[in-house]
């Protein structure tokens, strides 16, 4: 648990996202790609934190990103913080993306919507360990996709937008470079059933894939069970014994 | 610094009045990052069954106005487990680990506080009768008083330590269940456990919930809650243990005034994992400023 | 535009589902600077009992998260006051106006019953069973569905329009309670009534409330409402009248949704004097955004 | 009810009390010296509005005034209002004083605390009747008073402060002026012993005498009987009937 400082805000072109970034007053614990914080939003009547993913994490300026999306009071309330004010985080939670543990050569980070947040993070991992990420970033609309430029410092970067104003027209899943290239691993975050569709995708070409779960969480660390996945272990803590989860573990219709 | 040692009897002695509440603070462990977590008075563990229990389907929790409902459904993975797994890992934890005991008949209660009862380190059980009564369709122990005396009873009978009876607060007469509870044998009795409520997605037209109904906690069940301890301990012998929606000192001290002998923080922890260690600093602060030498002093010194 | 109409029967029509409740709205006239009462589908009046009373001593009110306790007590000057002073100024307001009718013994509620009988612009009472019954001790004939059923039984044989009973939370059964009122001859239930709660001064260390407990209500008590009045209104024959921290359309259409017939707005009026209106377009709004073409296709519309 | 907007906030040299400027959109409704207005906090977890008196109402710059003192969560959430939000009031409310009603010429105006607020504009409208009227303004330290010029624009100041540190030493109800000078009547307004000390003063000098309650509220407008003071004539509302009593129809045992 933290209090970091609000180093900026930026709100997204579509007015409905926004980037904070914030500043570490002592040196900013590791974080796994994949991994999340619980932000306590105060002088608001939302009484649970609210889980967000870690965006990215800038070591040399000790800074943290986090991406959010107005989607309720909660994020709503959050998005009028200033430059100077801190944050109540509890952070790094869950067990993050397992990529970089493994000897993957051509990884596919899918992200839909607000869930490409943990993406960035993930991508620069990868470059990190010499690999070059793809990006399939997918969204209702251009201005919905935001940071290209982020994006394309680690890797490649494929785009869809249901009403074809930018990238190719359509979902993310009907994108040409799923058919045009193989990929030796998928990672996922977004809408469930844009995962869905990707972990269908992911095992019909037979390729190992991750998705990262939203189940709505109370304690965020392991100790209330109220954001259990039915998975082929039984009832499993997204909290903490996820987001990230192997679709083969899950109980998915796909 | 004053005293905030509290003597529950039978054995159930507490460095200070502040534990967590069942099914809100995992095993412990999960907050050990936040605090040191010995220095609480007590730390009770999740709802343990007779058996295995999956617990019910996603969703079970929905944020409510200053409150939660959860539809957890005690999932655990029953006793034996807990006595062979999970017992050798906090038995040392250097404060009193009471374990919270469920079930869904006289029988399954019995069995699961026998086993307990063996276990050294733990030097109480809280028995949770909120649990529907399989046998008498569904009813719970916990609302009708001739059940939950023949619950008590019978575990009674089989558990030799603390048993501190935790009630519900969806019954017409508190105080009825409570010298029930009290009279078939109950060395203190706790409450309140959650409010029985519901919440629905209006835009979806669905309960948020699995299970359409579930527990209410938070600040928001505070006023019922500080009303039934308030109630209660102006008829019981037995001491006393205040819960719901205590989200610091302040309201810790509320339920000591109205007449608990030790309080314990559930909701609160999701929100704040140290919260546990600020209310006990925020007690002693308290008696200080009052020129109290020990908590005692507070447990039912409301002024009417 | 949908149509917003409500026939709750026996005489009892609805211009649209939205009342305000007793004891928060005054006679109406208070708000009428703020909103258009006659707007409102109906508006109920403070509870009138047979003699003046003073009501309680200040302090009667405590705010609590996300709700408040009141501690009124019933204050007002009888229902000869009633008839002949204030029903001549209210009579023509152009919606249903419905005395909450309270007492403390059969008699009272009899014989206060039988007088708004006579009164021709007031189309229904709503009978308010929370209050303590002083021949039985002070338990209150809300929450023993025996003298519920007598006390509903003896008004249903001197009151001829629509009788609507309302019945406190605080009870082990709501749905025991509800058939009980509904055997002996209700038209319809409104619940909930307030929560019994209580606040405490840590700081002076006394009871916020003269009284010491009280009635909660608002946000806080959203979950235990809707739970009672979706439980209610699965047993029931009669239409139900759901209240309890409604603040605003979307709270309504979850009432409607759990199976309400139609609502009542109470403590929302103080923070917002024009809730009421707003309510019932917000409702229009959401019928129309989901193509429905009557607020009865909403009730009891919830998916489980 | 009115949205006004606010034009600016200035925090008071005790840190404890500000004053809120408020601005019309369209023209502000008449006040009545002693009436108040029931404020909406939002976006905090207060749930009630909260009741503060009307100050000063400036006609020709159509603003109005509130003096607050940071008595808890409502009014320490306000105080970090921003110039330019927007406050919901629903004003005005109350009966106010009856002193313009009658003949008085030589007015004592006695406030305690942040009860001096109603009593600005009660003395600017003695001024405007053309009676000056004396101000007796007491508190705790010299920095708790506030504003004096503002007084001293309508009418003598008197002040008393408990340690000495501006005006005599001692309550307002020790001040000299009270024994050199002979008032024809007395408005009162701050905490109930100091209110009950005056109306002492004024019930044997045999001088009219009117205060100002501040009972605990729900709607403030009449209608849920939450704030009743126990009178002469049974528990009257003070939001309605009051919150300015003569002390002759209360039951202060004085
Ligand atoms: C591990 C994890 C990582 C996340 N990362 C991000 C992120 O990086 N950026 C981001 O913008 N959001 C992220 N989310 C989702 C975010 O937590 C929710 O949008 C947020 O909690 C909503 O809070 P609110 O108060 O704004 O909305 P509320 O007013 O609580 O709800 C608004 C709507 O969202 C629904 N909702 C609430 N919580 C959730 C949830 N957990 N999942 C799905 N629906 C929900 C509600 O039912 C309601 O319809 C993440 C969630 C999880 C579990
Ligand atoms: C008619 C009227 C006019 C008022 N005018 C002013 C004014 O001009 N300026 C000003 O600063 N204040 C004024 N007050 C008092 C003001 O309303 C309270 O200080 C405020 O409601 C406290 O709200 P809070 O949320 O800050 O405090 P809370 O957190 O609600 O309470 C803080 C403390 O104040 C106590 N308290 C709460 N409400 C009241 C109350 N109404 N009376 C006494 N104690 C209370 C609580 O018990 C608690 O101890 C007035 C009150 C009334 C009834
Ligand atoms: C997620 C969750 C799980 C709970 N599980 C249990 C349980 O297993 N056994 C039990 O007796 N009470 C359980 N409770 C109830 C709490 O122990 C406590 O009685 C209740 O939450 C009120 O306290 P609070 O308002 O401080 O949370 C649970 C509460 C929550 C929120
Ligand atoms: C100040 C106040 C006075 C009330 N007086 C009455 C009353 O006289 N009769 C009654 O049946 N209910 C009374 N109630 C209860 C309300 O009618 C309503 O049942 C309760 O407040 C729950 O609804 P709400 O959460 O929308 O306020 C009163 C409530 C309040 C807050
Ligand atoms: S949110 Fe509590 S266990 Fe996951
Ligand atoms: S505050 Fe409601 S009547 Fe005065």
């Amino acid at each position: 648990m933290a209090d970091l400082v609000v180093e900026s805000l930026t709100t997204m072109p579509n007015g409905q996202y926004y980037r904070l970034i914030l500043r570490g007053e002592s040196p900013l614990l590791d974080c796994r790609p994949g991994q999340f914080a619980e932000v306590r939003i105060d002088q608001t009547d939302v009484l649970l934190r609210r889980p967000i993913s870690i965006h990215f994490v800038d070591k040399e300026r000790n800074e943290m990103w986090l991406l959010i999306q107005k989607a309720g009071k909660g994020t709503t309330a959050l998005s009028s913080i200033q430059r100077g004010n801190r944050l109540n985080l509890v952070y790094p939670l869950g067990n993050g993306f397992n990529a970089t543990d493994n000897d993957y050569r051509h990884p596919l980070l899918v992200g839909g919507g607000v869930g490409v947040a943990p993406l960035l993070m993930l991508g620069a991992a990868f470059r990190n360990l010499g690999v070059e990420p793809t990006f399939l970033l997918g969204a209702r609309k251009a201005l919905d996709l935001n940071e290209l430029d982020e994006y394309e410092k680690f890797g490649r970067v494929f785009l869809t937008t249901e009403d074809g104003s930018l990238g190719e027209k359509g979902f993310v899943t009907q994108h040409s470079v799923l058919s045009s290239e193989k990929f030796d691993g998928v990672f996922a975050c977004g809408p469930t059933p844009m995962m869905k569709a990707i972990a269908q995708y992911a095992a019909s070409h037979d390729i190992p894939c991750e998705v990262s779960l939203e189940n709505r969480m109370a304690c965020g660390i392991g100790a209330c069970l109220c954001c259990v996945e039915d998975t082929r272990n039984g009832h499993q803590r997204v909290c903490a014994d996820g987001p990230v989860f192997n679709i083969n573990d899950l109980k998915w219709q796909i | 610094m004053a005293d905030l040692k509290v003597d529950l009897g039978k054995g159930l002695t507490l460095s200070n009045p502040v534990m967590t509440a069942s099914g809100t603070f995992g095993y412990g462990t999960e907050y050990a990052d936040f605090m040191d977590i010995s220095r609480l008075g007590g730390i009770i563990v999740k709802g343990t069954t007779l058996h295995h229990r999956e617990g019910n389907p996603y969703p079970r929790m929905a944020e409510t106005p200053s409150g939660m409902l959860n539809a957890v459904g005690l999932q655990n993975k029953g006793v034996d487990y807990f006595v062979e797994k999970i017992y050798p890992d906090i038995k040392d934890t250097a404060t009193n680990m009471i374990v919270n005991v469920s079930g869904s008949s006289v029988e399954d209660y019995v069995a699961t506080a026998a086993k307990i009862n063996e276990l050294d380190s733990i030097p109480a059980i809280e028995l949770n009768i909120s649990c529907p009564n399989v046998k008498q369709g569904g009813m719970t122990f916990g609302t009708d008083p001739k059940v939950a005396k023949e619950v008590v009873s019978a575990v009674r009978n089989v558990y030799s330590k603390h048993l501190m009876v935790k009630l519900t607060p969806n019954v017409t007469s508190i105080t009825d269940m409570a010298l029930a509870v009290e009279e078939a044998g109950a060395d203190s009795v706790s409450l309140i456990n959650t409010l029985m409520g519901m919440a629905i997605d209006a835009r979806t037209r669905r309960p948020v919930l699995s299970t359409v109904t579930g527990g209410l906690s938070g600040p928001c069940v505070k006023p019922v809650a500080l009303r039934m301890v308030w109630q209660v301990s102006k008829v019981l012998s037995v001491p006393v243990v205040g819960l719901g929606g205590i989200m610091n000192a302040t309201d810790a001290v509320e339920f000591l005034l109205a007449g608990a002998s030790a309080v314990e923080v559930g909701t609160a922890n999701f929100i704040n994992p140290a919260v546990g260690e600020e209310i006990i600093c925020g007690i002693n602060e308290y008696l200080d400023q009052n020129g109290m030498n020990s908590v005692t002093e507070l447990t039912g010194a409301l002024i009417v």
